[in-house]
């Protein structure tokens, strides 16, 4: 077991002991502290971005700029009446919020937040675990955490927030399938499943960034179904105020509602560090010959860029309209699912030989080709009386009717 | 022509005519001539094949060998047709039996199926009889199965159904023993002498094997040949059966497919199987004593004719089997001629009873009274045959019943004595059943019945004339069947059966 | 690091990309063409690839005949005579079947290559099945012929039951497969392997003191494969799924899903685990006593002729079991046999079943039956000769059949194996007969002509003529069939 | 050291007749089908002890088999699922009243 | 003593995973709404992952989560949610009498017969029993790469045949999700 462990962290080379233990205890605390002021100042951020772009003045009354103003609403949110709905069901009820949070923490978990330092005569990553099946875990628990979005809104015993969940299920099994197939593409260009590997592998420069050296169609598609996957703008459908009230979230109050609105924005935080290791070189980036300081500037790089794309998803939710259902649906399936997939063959063909890359573009556009005209020809089929059968005549079960298949829902 | 080409043209005669009816339209008189064609000519061509027989008869060559065609060699299936002296009564029997039952019994009632199925059914017999191979008689044996079930279920009566059922599980039942035994013993022979797989008769009775073995084989042939023949306790089907058929399928049933049975037992049973033999001797001629004995008992308190010709048949098969198994050569000619002669009387009473039946619509004895006054002529026949089914001296069921008893007597006089009960009690039930349905005033519908029409009396009178000759002159027949029983005896002889 | 990827025979394989090929060519087309495709074009291209899959199997049949038996794909597949005729057979009854399914989807007036996109599909995981040599191909196999049959099952919305049929099939389907699975899980932890010729060697060359494992490996296999072929006790599913299907898919789940299952209990019980097949025998002859009387028993009280089939089916289940128990080159020769001659019967009984069932598929009550061979000699006279050759009349291709399989078994050492499933056969020929009356009945019910279309017609003639045929003429077939087990010498 | 490969077997044995006793018993469709997925759980847990104590990658990879065909039939059976509830709005196996056992 | 034998984590590992697995197993039987079972599917599901950890079948374990939890449960809910069956569940119809002793009895001595069965066989029997008898190598932590290396060469016909499979699930579910629209002949091909 421990060289299976000293496999996955360097900490454990020596052997487990307590100063290991102690430095693994700092580690997680550091983390979680770390996550939980990001939060706060993330809450503060979007709030104050997006009143400077509406041209509003937004959070100022608290501390300096209003920086204390999510502190307050918390404080707030806390002490206000925890309800349950009599239609709830409770215990399912009580555990959701929990559902949604605790994958947020743990997919924190494998992001390498800088490079390794020395303590105490031990390597130690900057990073609170590094599982060898690092990026499969941040699959998994993305996996999990749409279970919190659904028994919330089931165990509502309520209609929208019921809604909320089925669109907030599909909407997750959807855009899974991209999410997986693009980081299946990193994987193949890195040999590895590992977190750290993967930083590692893009720290030679520019342009051993993923995002450059995949293309840069894995990003984009990648940016998409994870925005998807977080359920924010313009993805919300599942929360979605003027159809949904308040989503899955509607029936919760208090404290229960504090931890839903934690956990989305740990999730923004995350997912943006998650698109930095994967694409953005994680830590890498241009560090002085600092003695004994030098662990600092990979953290800064990380920040900055985690920063970006924190900003960016405000800025998305500024700018862009939502989605409709449909739209996301077919964005997801039609569009999305074999992008990744094209392009997962397309990598995979460049890595064996350029000639295997080239014959496998030109399928994979051939591909492309019929499967656009697949979908042209679905949609207008759907929609055209085609779709029902010519011949007209009596059909003796169930009664005199035309009967054909038809894509669409039921009217 | 060669000789195995007429036995080959017996099977296939009534096929083709099967065939042929079958697909003349619906309502169409024609099948009917169709039928009478076949029938005709298939009762010439066994008169041919009596003719060419003959001709052997000194010799020393009983069979009448054809030469094998192998039809499907993993299965050892082949066609391999003969006769000899056993079995070439038995084919002239179904001939006669087909044509006078299409003559005598017919059904207006969709006709082209009823024909078809009558001259497939005349096929199959013919087959079984014929066959020279023991899978293949298997196979003829099995398929009889078909025509009648469809005889008895569409054209029978009230509980035809049933009845075809009952008849139809039984008679498979009992097959499917038979099947299991003849694989069992095509292995053993396979398995001793190599070489491929084979059923031929002449092969597998040459197959050594264990007593215990032998034992075994012999009763899973046996209970098949008893069902179909049928033997006491396997005949519980036969009364319901023969009762509720229409009369052309009640005179095929009891003329000609019980044979079936007896002919297995003597053929296969007894000739594949001498070890066996010796040592199932005594229970089966235990069963035929007791099917003799409660065949003649039932036959006098039922109250039906039908049912009464049954429990009769039961009696005489009761005798066949007796002289079948009693093991000396005069028993065993006796019980070949039985079932000759057994055929023609029980087909002379099925005629007349249906005959009764179609003026009475009815034949429970106690609806019929004095048909004698308004039909003498039917009375007279059914009495001849009635006499001859008693054993009178000077008609044919004399002559056989005689020499299985005596040759009975030989060997196993007891068995013989208690047998010879038998012949009294048959003489007790006719003559009863006669008192009742024909002496007395008739009254009623009974004395508005007409007489034997010339049809009627065509149709009985070939059974009158083989009834008489046979009881006269049996001399040729009997020294036609007394060398290839002599010779079958000859087989199992070694295994220690007295003479 | 390289990966050796390991050599592949594509001529072992030709079948099944066939037809699969095939299945992905109309979904494709099916979904490229703005006009929907004709009928009569998607079941031309299924025959088409139903008759390449046969051709195929001729040129599997001549490489085995010159090479002797390979195995391909590291192991995975392999090339014999018994893998070339049941892909034959199957084959069959596939195009028997596209032909039925034809004209039935003409008269329920259905679109598209739904049925024929996963007819195909099924059609080669069965192949999948008689080719596997390892128990996760087996499974997948399995698996991907069962999951085309639960979709096909449910087909036709207009029908009540299908739904529910589908529903019960599959949870019983996948209750099978799980057992399935399982014992294939301890089988691995017995033997360390799942790869058929490797259980095969290491069982032949170690004797295990504690064999526990592989018996509960083996047997929970058995139960796997006793569920897929509706052997008593586990055939519970089958009278409902035969109802509730649209009946030219019963016929083709009562072909192909027998074959392959049975191709596959072949491999693993006599090519994995012959040496242990004393172990397995008593086992065997339980369920085949309980198979074959149980089915017999219970067919008697039905009045509904698509659950009549489905009995029948199991009687026959019990039969091509025997052809196993038995265990020999005879036994396995049997079994191959029995299936060759029972699929082109059994596709063109139930393709008079889908004409009477008339509009809507619903009439098939014995009562539907009556007379009609006086109305409509042809039709009647087709369908009684195929149900006697289900009976085991001589001179069909089923008496030989049911021959060979008792043959095998009496030569295998079990006279009364034998003798208890010829008396389940009397009492199954009872309801076969009874079937056979009502065709011949002549109440004079004035019933509509059932047109013949002409490919259903076509199917029922070859199927007449292939049971008449090798009624009279076996010799041929028999011959093939016993070719084809050179591997399974024990 | 690791427990004894028993331990597990045990587990999975148990798992695997909970699930078919689940399978048997329960009348909703949906969690008959549930049990279907724990008893195919028992079956990769059986499969990964083994892999373990055989020293087999095989075993593993065979789980990965099965997980696929468990996704696949889920796909499926939820499907049907779905159509017999269209029709009856019930998934009570016992209502499926117009099937005679 | 077990302690002794074998390491504390290991034990507390498999405590913890049986008792997963088992309470949700479990749970999945005797929960009556579908909601619920479901949950304890998951938890079940989660046991089983963590043996596979503890059985150094990390992957697997990762990939049971993504799978399992993350896909097919969550498929599940959707189709409860979606057809609103959880609360109506009519769980206490019985068919036939005793039917629920009689599987629970069947069940239970089947289950109980294999691990019979297993126990006589000492567990295992596959050739590192009988060759060496040893203790089998641990696959060690850099199984992703075996396990596909053996999925690409072992096992590469059945990953093929996977795909064929997954192919025909898909178009049969979508087959089954399809409607088909009737149209009465008044209405016209609206």
């Amino acid at each position: 077991m421990s060289s299976w462990m000293a496999a996955a962290d360097p900490l454990y080379a020596h052997g487990v002991s307590w100063a290991v233990l102690i430095i693994l205890v700092i580690r997680l605390f550091i983390a979680f502290g770390v996550l939980m002021t990001a939060v706060i100042f993330m809450i503060w951020f979007e709030r104050k971005t997006i009143s400077d772009m509406q041209s509003r003045i937004g959070p100022e009354r608290w501390g300096p700029f209003g920086l204390l103003q999510t502190v307050a609403d918390g404080i707030k949110l806390i002490f206000k009446e925890d309800l349950i709905p009599a239609q709830a069901d409770r215990f399912v009820f009580k555990l959701a919020p929990y559902l949604v949070v605790v994958p947020a923490f743990i997919t924190f978990a494998i992001v390498p937040v800088g490079g390794t330092m020395t303590i105490a005569g031990h390597t130690v990553q900057l990073q609170v675990a590094d599982p060898p099946m690092g990026i499969l875990l941040m699959l998994a628990m993305s996996g999990i955490s749409v279970y919190g979005v659904m028994l919330a809104g089931w165990s509502s015993g309520s209609k929208y927030p019921l809604i909320s969940s089925v669109r907030a299920s599909a909407q997750m099994i959807s855009y899974e399938a991209a999410l997986g197939m693009t980081i299946v593409t990193i994987v193949l260009a890195t040999g590895s499943l590992n977190t750290h590997d993967i930083v590692t592998a893009q720290a030679h420069g520019i342009w051993h960034w993923n995002v450059i050296r995949l293309g840069i169609v894995p990003f984009v598609v990648f940016l998409i179904a994870i925005t998807a996957e977080l359920n924010r703008p313009p993805f919300d459908v599942v929360e979605s105020e003027s159809e949904l009230v308040g989503g899955f979230a509607t029936e919760y109050s208090s404290f229960r509602f504090a931890i839903f609105y934690l956990a989305e924005y740990i999730n923004t935080i995350t997912m943006s560090a998650i698109m930095v290791t994967l694409f953005f070189g994680g830590p890498a980036g241009w560090a002085p010959p600092i003695p004994h300081f030098k662990w600092v500037f990979p953290i800064i790089w990380f920040l900055l860029k985690t920063t970006i794309f924190a900003f960016s998803y405000v800025w998305f939710r500024a700018s862009l309209p939502r989605f409709r259902y449909d739209q996301l649906m077919d964005l997801g399936w039609k569009r999305l699912i074999p992008l990744s997939l094209g392009w997962m063959l397309l990598v995979a063909g460049f890595l064996i030989s350029r000639a295997w890359g080239f014959l496998m573009g030109a399928l994979v556009l051939f591909a492309w080709f019929l499967l656009l005209r697949a979908f042209d020809l679905g949609a207008t089929r759907a929609a055209s009386d085609s779709s029902v059968l010519a011949t007209v005549g009596e059909r003796p079960i169930p009664g005199p009717v035309l009967r054909a298949m038809t894509d669409g829902e039921e009217q | 022509m060669h000789s195995s080409l007429w036995l080959s043209a017996l099977i296939t005669v009534p096929l083709i005519g099967a065939l042929l009816a079958a697909l003349v339209r619906r309502h169409d008189r024609r099948s009917y001539t169709v039928a009478i064609v076949s029938a005709v000519l298939e009762l010439a061509l066994a008169i041919v094949v009596v003719v060419l027989y003959s001709a052997h008869v000194a010799g020393a060559q009983t069979f009448d060998f054809a030469g094998r065609w192998v039809v499907a060699a993993p299965f050892g299936l082949a066609y391999d047709v003969a006769v000899d002296g056993i079995s070439l009564f038995l084919v002239a029997l179904s001939a006669i039996s087909l044509l006078l039952a299409l003559w005598g019994a017919r059904e207006q009632r969709r006709e082209p199926s009823f024909v078809a199925w009558m001259l497939l059914l005349t096929s199959f017999t013919m087959g079984s009889f014929l066959a020279h191979d023991v899978l293949e008689f298997f196979i003829f044996f099995e398929l009889t199965l078909i025509p009648c079930y469809f005889i008895i279920s569409q054209w029978g009566g009230a509980q035809r159904s049933r009845a075809a059922l009952k008849f139809f599980t039984y008679t498979f039942t009992g097959s499917a023993s038979l099947f299991v035994g003849l694989l069992y013993l095509g292995f053993v022979h396979q398995h001793q002498a190599g070489g491929a797989l084979t059923f031929a008769y002449g092969a597998l009775s040459s197959t050594s094997m264990s007593h215990g073995t032998a034992v075994w084989l012999f009763v899973a042939f046996a209970v098949a040949f008893a069902v179909k023949s049928p033997i006491w306790p396997f005949h519980t089907w036969s009364p319901l059966t023969y009762a509720e058929a229409p009369t052309g399928g009640s005179v095929q049933l009891s003329a000609v497919l019980a044979k079936l049975g007896s002919y297995g037992l003597l053929r296969f049973a007894v000739g594949l199987f001498p070890l066996a033999f010796t040592t199932m001797r005594p229970i089966l001629m235990t069963l035929a004593v007791i099917g003799i004995l409660y065949g003649s008992a039932l036959a006098c308190v039922t109250p039906d004719l039908k049912r009464m010709v049954a429990y009769s048949s039961l009696a005489q098969m009761g005798f066949v089997t007796l002289g079948v198994m009693a093991g000396s050569k005069i028993a065993m000619t006796g019980a070949v001629l039985l079932m000759f002669n057994h055929g023609i009387i029980t087909l002379g009473f099925f005629l007349i009873i249906g005959m009764i039946e179609r003026r009475r619509l009815s034949y429970q004895i106690a609806d019929l009274k004095g048909l004698q006054g308004p039909a003498p002529v039917l009375a007279a026949l059914f009495t001849v045959t009635m006499m001859a089914s008693i054993g009178l001296p000077g008609l044919s069921g004399f002559v056989s019943e005689y020499l299985i008893l005596i040759g009975t007597f030989s060997v196993h006089a007891w068995w013989a004595v208690v047998a010879a009960v038998g012949v009294v009690l048959a003489a007790l039930y006719l003559l009863w059943a006669y008192q009742r349905v024909f002496h007395g005033r008739s009254d009623g519908a009974n004395s508005e019945i007409s007489d034997a029409s010339t049809k009627e009396r065509w149709v009985l009178v070939p059974v009158v004339i083989l009834i008489v000759a046979l009881g006269v002159f049996p001399r040729p027949v009997l020294e036609r069947i007394t060398p290839s029983v002599q010779q079958l005896l000859t087989h199992v002889a070694p295994a220690g059966v007295s003479k | 690091m390289t990966v050796a990827i390991p050599q592949i025979h594509y001529l072992a394989l030709a079948p099944v990309l066939i037809l699969f090929g095939a299945s992905l060519a109309l979904l494709v087309a099916s979904a490229l063409t703005r006009a929907a495709m004709s009928t009569r074009l998607i079941n031309g291209v299924t025959l088409l690839a139903a008759l390449g899959a046969l051709v195929s199997t001729f040129f599997q049949w001549s490489f085995v005949a010159h090479h002797g038996a390979t195995t391909t794909v590291a192991h995975a597949i392999v090339l014999d005579g018994f893998s070339v005729v049941a892909s034959g057979t199957i084959a069959v009854g596939l195009a028997m079947a596209t032909l039925v399914a034809h004209d039935w989807s003409i008269r329920e007036r259905l679109r598209g290559a739904d049925y024929q996109i996963l007819a195909l599909a099924s059609a080669s995981g069965a192949l999948i099945m008689t080719q596997a040599n390892d128990l996760i191909v087996l499974f997948i196999g399995l698996e991907i012929l069962s999951i085309g049959l639960y979709v096909l099952v449910v087909l036709d919305r207009h029908r009540a039951t299908s739904a529910e049929a589908a529903l019960k099939y599959f949870l019983l389907g996948g209750f099978a497969s799980a057992i399935f699975i399982y014992g294939a899980a301890l089988v691995y932890g017995a033997t360390g392997s799942t790869n058929l010729t490797s259980i095969a060697y290491f069982l032949g060359s170690n004797v295990l003191v504690h064999p526990g494992l592989l018996y509960a490996g083996g047997a929970m296999l058995l139960v796997g494969f006793a569920f897929k072929v509706a052997a008593v006790p586990f055939h519970l599913w089958s009278p409902d799924v035969y109802e509730g299907a649209p009946t030219p898919v019963t016929g083709f789940m009562a072909s192909i899903v027998k074959v392959g299952a049975f191709a596959g209990l072949v491999r693993v019980v006599l090519s994995a685990l012959g040496t242990q097949l004393n172990t397995w025998r008593p086992i065997l002859w339980v369920l085949i006593v309980l198979t074959t009387v149980v089915g017999a028993s219970l067919g008697l009280v039905q009045r509904n002729v698509k659950r009549l089939l489905a009995y029948s089916s199991i009687n026959h289940a019990g039969f091509i079991l025997l052809g196993i128990w038995a265990g020999t080159s005879r036994g396995v020769g049997a079994t191959i046999f029995y299936l060759m001659t029972y699929v082109p019967t059994v596709v063109a009984s139930f393709a008079v079943v889908t004409l009477v069932g008339g509009v809507g598929d619903d009439m098939h009550a014995i009562e539907h039956y009556r007379g009609l061979a006086r109305r409509q000699p042809w039709l009647g006279g087709a369908l009684a000769v195929l149900l006697l050759s289900q009976l085991g009349a001589p001179f069909t291709s089923g008496f030989y059949a049911k021959f060979s399989v008792l043959a095998s078994v009496v030569d295998a050492g079990s006279g009364v194996l034998a003798l208890i499933a010829l008396l389940a056969a009397a009492i199954a020929a009872v309801f076969y007969l009874r079937w056979i009356l009502a065709l011949y009945s002549d109440d004079d019910i004035e019933a509509t002509r059932i047109e013949v279309p002409r490919a259903t017609g076509l199917v029922i003639g070859l199927g007449v003529v292939i049971t008449v045929l090798f009624g009279l003429w076996p010799g041929p077939l028999a011959a093939l069939a016993q070719h084809a087990t050179v591997l399974f010498t024990p | 050291m690791n427990v004894p490969a028993a331990w597990y077997l045990i587990l999975a044995a148990v798992l695997f007749g909970v699930g078919s006793f689940g399978l048997l018993t329960r009348r909703s469709a949906l969690i008959m089908f549930m049990c279907l997925e724990l008893m195919l759980n028992a079956v990769n847990l059986t499969f990964v002890t083994f892999a373990r104590t055989l020293g087999d990658i095989g075993g593993q990879a065979t789980v990965f088999f099965v997980m696929v065909v468990a996704a696949a039939e889920v796909t499926v059976g939820l499907g049907i699922v779905v159509a017999v509830f269209r029709r009856r709005s019930s998934t009570s196996v016992d209502e499926l009243s117009e099937m005679k056992g | 003593m077990i302690a002794i034998a074998y390491a504390l984590p290991s034990i507390l590992v498999f405590a913890t995973s049986a008792l997963l697995v088992l309470v949700g197993a479990v749970g999945v039987i005797v929960l009556k709404n579908p909601v619920h079972s479901a949950l304890s599917l998951i938890m079940t599901l989660f046991g089983v992952a963590m043996a596979f950890v503890a059985q150094s079948a990390d992957f697997l374990a990762a990939v049971q989560i993504i799978v399992y939890a993350g896909a097919i449960v969550v498929l599940f809910l959707f189709v409860i949610m979606f057809l609103g069956v959880d609360r109506r569940e009519a769980v206490r119809v019985e068919p036939l009498v005793g039917q629920r002793a009689f599987a629970g009895v069947g069940v239970f001595i089947t289950t109980a017969g294999i691990i019979a069965l297993m126990a006589r066989s000492h567990w295992v029997t596959g050739p590192p029993a009988v060759s060496s008898g040893g203790v089998a190598a641990s696959t060690g932590s850099g199984n992703v790469r075996e396990l596909g290396t053996a999925v690409f060469t072992t096992y590469l016909f059945a990953f093929e045949a996977t795909a064929g499979l997954l192919i025909i699930a898909v178009v049969g579910a979508v087959l089954l999700a399809r409607r088909e629209r009737s149209v009465t002949p008044e209405e016209g091909l609206a």
